[in-house]
């Protein structure tokens, strides 16, 4: 592998950049919030505990203890089916690199959770939708890989619309990849966790969302495979508004935990001293 | 609409105007030989015309055709079939049919999608759109071949996996995620064809193997033509303009790396000759199994690793490749 | 262990005491049947296909080519508990011995079944309901040890009202005993199947019963953890008549297939014909 | 009504006037200290009395007395506790608690069965019944501590595993059937308790262990009492005497080598000293975890191989002992 390349962590500068950016709206007790006090408390509205999408890179900065190795970002899209709707793809990537400050919709990279080495990729669903191409699933795929050489656990927060259409198959076939390295990973006995945040559907639920250890949901995340809109569509009525959310996949087994964004970290840490001590006491035993 | 049905339905007039018209030649004095003759090659040139180039859409038609061949009649031609039923947990779903089979005498286990031909088998096939229920399925007999030492032999046959309700409540997302888990560790040889339609992950999860064939006019797809254009452009009436962007055909497939084998169907589609065509397919499957045999399980799992590994298309300064060693 | 008793299958000498005894009425169409017939018919109705219970050594006759080898016929019940109700635990195993010419619930052995070499236990509902007390765990454990040292398939036959009483927690017991020694047989590459016959239910079903590779159950056997009754008890309501039958069991995706009793020896040679080509191709790929 | 509980009342009664006179004592002129005395020495003559030895049937209401420490009374004592949830395909079957925890220091994963102390509570865990969602989640559970190297350690309480309709609908066999499987292969130690009644194979689905503890009073039956009298004569009122044949006390039990280790109740119940007997039974789980730490995962599983393989009491011919090698 190449050296990786060293990034200190930095907060995404959106909302930054005009006044009326410095303000938004909670969807759902409509409360206006100043985002720089939003951005102190995690994106949770102080009102209502609304949890509002995060940046990859506020994630991160949010969960890792300081200095994070960002590796991958040197694997960066191409346009294998050409693809030309009202845009052509490589115009649309560029829109969202522009809008996000993201080379594409997945970071990945080692950092330290409460000292403990963690390999760790963030979707966002600011770049197209957190949609599966092909160099999510190859940064995954490479993540997956190093975490495997370094024995270290491996943690992915999902945010995504499923597979990318732009890329056809080459995107469904992102499900095989990073299976393929997740089973490695997990087959030697490696501790996997996906936190699923809102959305997850398709393509990465039904792959690597699914296959983890431990599956954490955030709260009131939307999860599922097939879409609300499909489903309203194909049995032709409106769904409850619990259904797909974190808590209702809870009740129905689905997911080990549903965690609020405060105590994420703090949960994190658990899990990490749990798997450390089994592996510890593993070495004792072998 | 079917397009293809509506096509056929000119030719099969021609078609019954030929068959009366050589009836009819027999018992008559004056011999009607030459016109019938250029009848037919005229028929011949329509059915070139009419289905010698397909376009993407029309693909999609085909590889939809109520008459084409499903699962179960490739299932029906092996030597022998002892079926498998259910998930042990909850349901037998009869859009997967999987079990024992021989195929030309080699012992394997056979697992299939299965969509109806008419409204009955439709509903009692749930239109080929697999539960979680069946996928739990597949993933049980994928470990009972892997504990047998039995190969894996997959039709897929399906728009996409069930979006119902209770398909969200049995976690539809876990069930696939398990069989693309257990098809990646299996350690006997597995061999995919795409008979109809591959509809999404719906479809991969019956399809990471170690040879994929696919039928020349079947399609295999991110999403269904109508979905993908419901998710980019809200209206799912523009399928025919996102089934000529998404590179679905066999021949696209085979040109990425994701499809290993395209097994040729007569002018007009696998159902103006199905026997051919399935004896074709089991010959191809067959001759996929012989070359997967001399390898050993690890051996075999590591290049189907390699093999997914590989798949994609990006722009990277590195000029390493890929690791890829266990 | 010691030499194995050698003893030619036999006909079980039921019915052939009395004339009474040569005529059964069939409980499902009510016809009165003539006993040498039903035997000759595999003891399965000619006009309505019911399928009446069978004794293991009738069984064993349908199922194997000729010569059957029995193993742990040494293995004879204890009075663990020293039970005593309306009689003493030994007395109630004299009447069944005297009854059913069986002495304990299962009988087990190797044989072959089209050439092909099996280790096959069968249980009998004649003996104490075929309940599963020390004698049935342990003889069932010596097969599957012996088993896995051979190296062959394993086929067990159940009819069992589930853990015996009268032995307490130490017939409990033998569902933990059954369990280990299949495991480390199914573990080793081996291939179980399990007959499901009429009735099944308890400590049986839920210990080996299905643990098995493939699981058949025959045509109409009620199958179930819970006896109805219990269940009818809890719920305060009768139950449907199709509950807890084989045929509802496979909708209910429990077994792999329900087989009537003239197809289950063409069966069984099928299924061993794909596990001996699965070893087979294996050995050569190895 | 709960024999026990029944006893308990008189005993209640004279509690509370001891108390009362304690309290006005302390108030008066004329010290009633003797009086008091003798009153004590006379209530705990009773307590030996009605709680000294106590028959197999007052066990069996022991074992169910509504104040006895349950699963979550142990865990809520663990240095910490983080709750996983489900089975991953159905529901989340509140009759069994589980997750990792922390027990004096020392990683595990627990697994506890929970019955409830009033009706709602009762409702919610389904009487400590549980389903096969419940034993999926038990044996997804047990494969995660297997995956992780954490050791198992389980609390046992149930009159049984759910009879209900829709558990028999969902495979109850099969999903205790697994859990056995799970637990005899599981390569980390595992330790179970019965705290209050082992019923059954629903309780054996926790309880295949390397180190099986059990509270003195606790009982461990192949079936309820109620169920075994129905079974046998048809008369379920005639519990009481099962539960004297059926050997069902943790005294029995340890003679047959089925219960490694007894831990005492103080007089009158656990629940009379609930948090001691929590101290207690938690002490006696970390030095069995302790003890089986030094056993690398071929040698745990061999050893609970050899401790299964021999349990029950046949007479045979036979001089060699039972093949156990592996
Ligand atoms: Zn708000
Ligand atoms: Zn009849």
């Amino acid at each position: 592998m190449p050296a990786p390349e060293w990034l200190r962590i930095r907060r995404s500068k959106e909302g930054g950049k005009s006044d009326a950016a410095l303000w938004s709206k909670c969807p759902d007790c409509g409360d206006v919030l100043y985002r720089p006090e939003l951005a102190e408390n995690a994106y949770v509205c102080p009102k209502c505990d609304h949890h509002f999408r995060m940046s990859a890179y506020d994630r991160i900065s949010t969960i890792v203890d300081g200095d994070f190795v960002e590796i991958g970002n040197d694997v960066l899209p191409g346009d294998p089916l050409e693809w030309v709707d009202r845009k052509t793809y490589p115009n649309k990537m560029q829109a969202d690199r522009e809008k996000s400050g993201l080379s594409e919709a997945v970071v990945c990279g080692f950092g330290t959770i409460a000292n403990f080495d963690v390999a760790l990729g963030v979707m966002d669903f600011h770049f197209r939708g957190g949609t599966m191409g092909t160099v999510v699933g190859e940064r995954l795929a490479l993540l997956f890989e190093a975490a495997r050489q370094k024995k270290v656990p491996c943690i992915v927060f999902t945010a995504s619309g499923g597979a990318r259409m732009e890329e056809g198959m080459l995107a469904l076939m992102q499900m095989a990849k990073t299976t393929a390295t997740v089973t490695r990973f997990v087959e030697d006995g490696n501790f996997f966790v996906t936190v699923l945040t809102d959305p997850t559907t398709g393509g990465v639920s039904a792959s690597f969302g699914f296959q983890a250890d431990v599956i954490v949901a955030e709260s009131k995340a939307m999860i599922g495979f097939a879409g609300r809109r499909v489903i309203e569509q194909t049995i032709r009525q409106k769904l409850p508004d619990q259904f797909q959310t974190a808590e209702f996949l809870l009740e129905k087994g689905h997911i080990d935990m549903v965690v609020g964004r405060r105590d994420l970290k703090a949960t994190l840490v658990r899990l990490l001293e749990y798997a450390a001590g089994g592996r510890r006491e593993s070495e004792k035993r072998a | 609409m079917n397009v293809i049905v509506e096509r056929e339905k000119g030719l099969l007039e021609l078609e019954k105007r030929i068959a009366e018209l050589r009836t009819a030649n027999e018992s008559q004095p004056v011999d009607m030989a030459p016109e019938i003759s250029a009848l037919e090659q005229k028929y011949q040139e329509i059915l070139r015309d009419v289905f010698g180039s397909l376009t993407p859409w029309e693909k999609v038609n085909m590889a939809r055709h109520p008459g084409r061949p499903t699962s179960l009649d490739y299932i029906g031609r092996l030597d022998r079939f002892d079926e498998l039923h259910g998930d042990r947990h909850f349901r037998d779903d009869h859009a997967v049919v999987g079990g024992f089979a021989l195929l030309h005498g080699r012992p394997v286990v056979v697992i299939g999608q299965q969509r109806g031909r008419d409204t009955k088998e439709n509903l009692r096939r749930n239109f080929g759109m697999v539960t979680p229920e069946g996928y739990r399925k597949v993933n049980r007999l994928a470990k009972l071949a892997s504990h047998l030492g039995l190969p894996i032999v997959t039709f897929v046959d399906t728009k996409g996996a069930d979006p119902g309700i209770s398909s969200e409540e049995h976690a539809q997302s876990e069930a696939i995620a398990r069989c693309l888990y257990e098809f990646t560790i299996a350690r006997v040889p597995i061999v995919a064809t795409i008979v109809g339609e591959g509809g999404s992950g719906g479809a991969l999860a019956l399809a990471i193997a170690d040879t994929v064939i696919m039928l020349e006019h079947s399609v295999y797809s991110v999403a269904s033509p109508e979905g993908c254009a419901a998710i980019l452009w809200g209206d799912s009436t523009k399928a025919e303009e996102a089934a000529s962007r998404l590179k679905l055909t066999a021949q696209d497939l085979e040109r990425f790396g994701i499809v290993d084998e395209v097994v040729p169907e007569p002018l007009g589609g696998a159902h103006r000759d199905s026997s051919g065509s399935v004896t074709r397919v089991l010959a191809a499957i067959d001759a996929a199994l012989g070359r997967l045999k001399a390898l050993g399980p690890q051996k075999l799992v590591e290049e189907r690793y390699r093999k997914y590994r590989r798949l994609g298309v990006w722009q990277t300064e590195r000029r390493e490749p890929i690791e890829t060693s266990s």
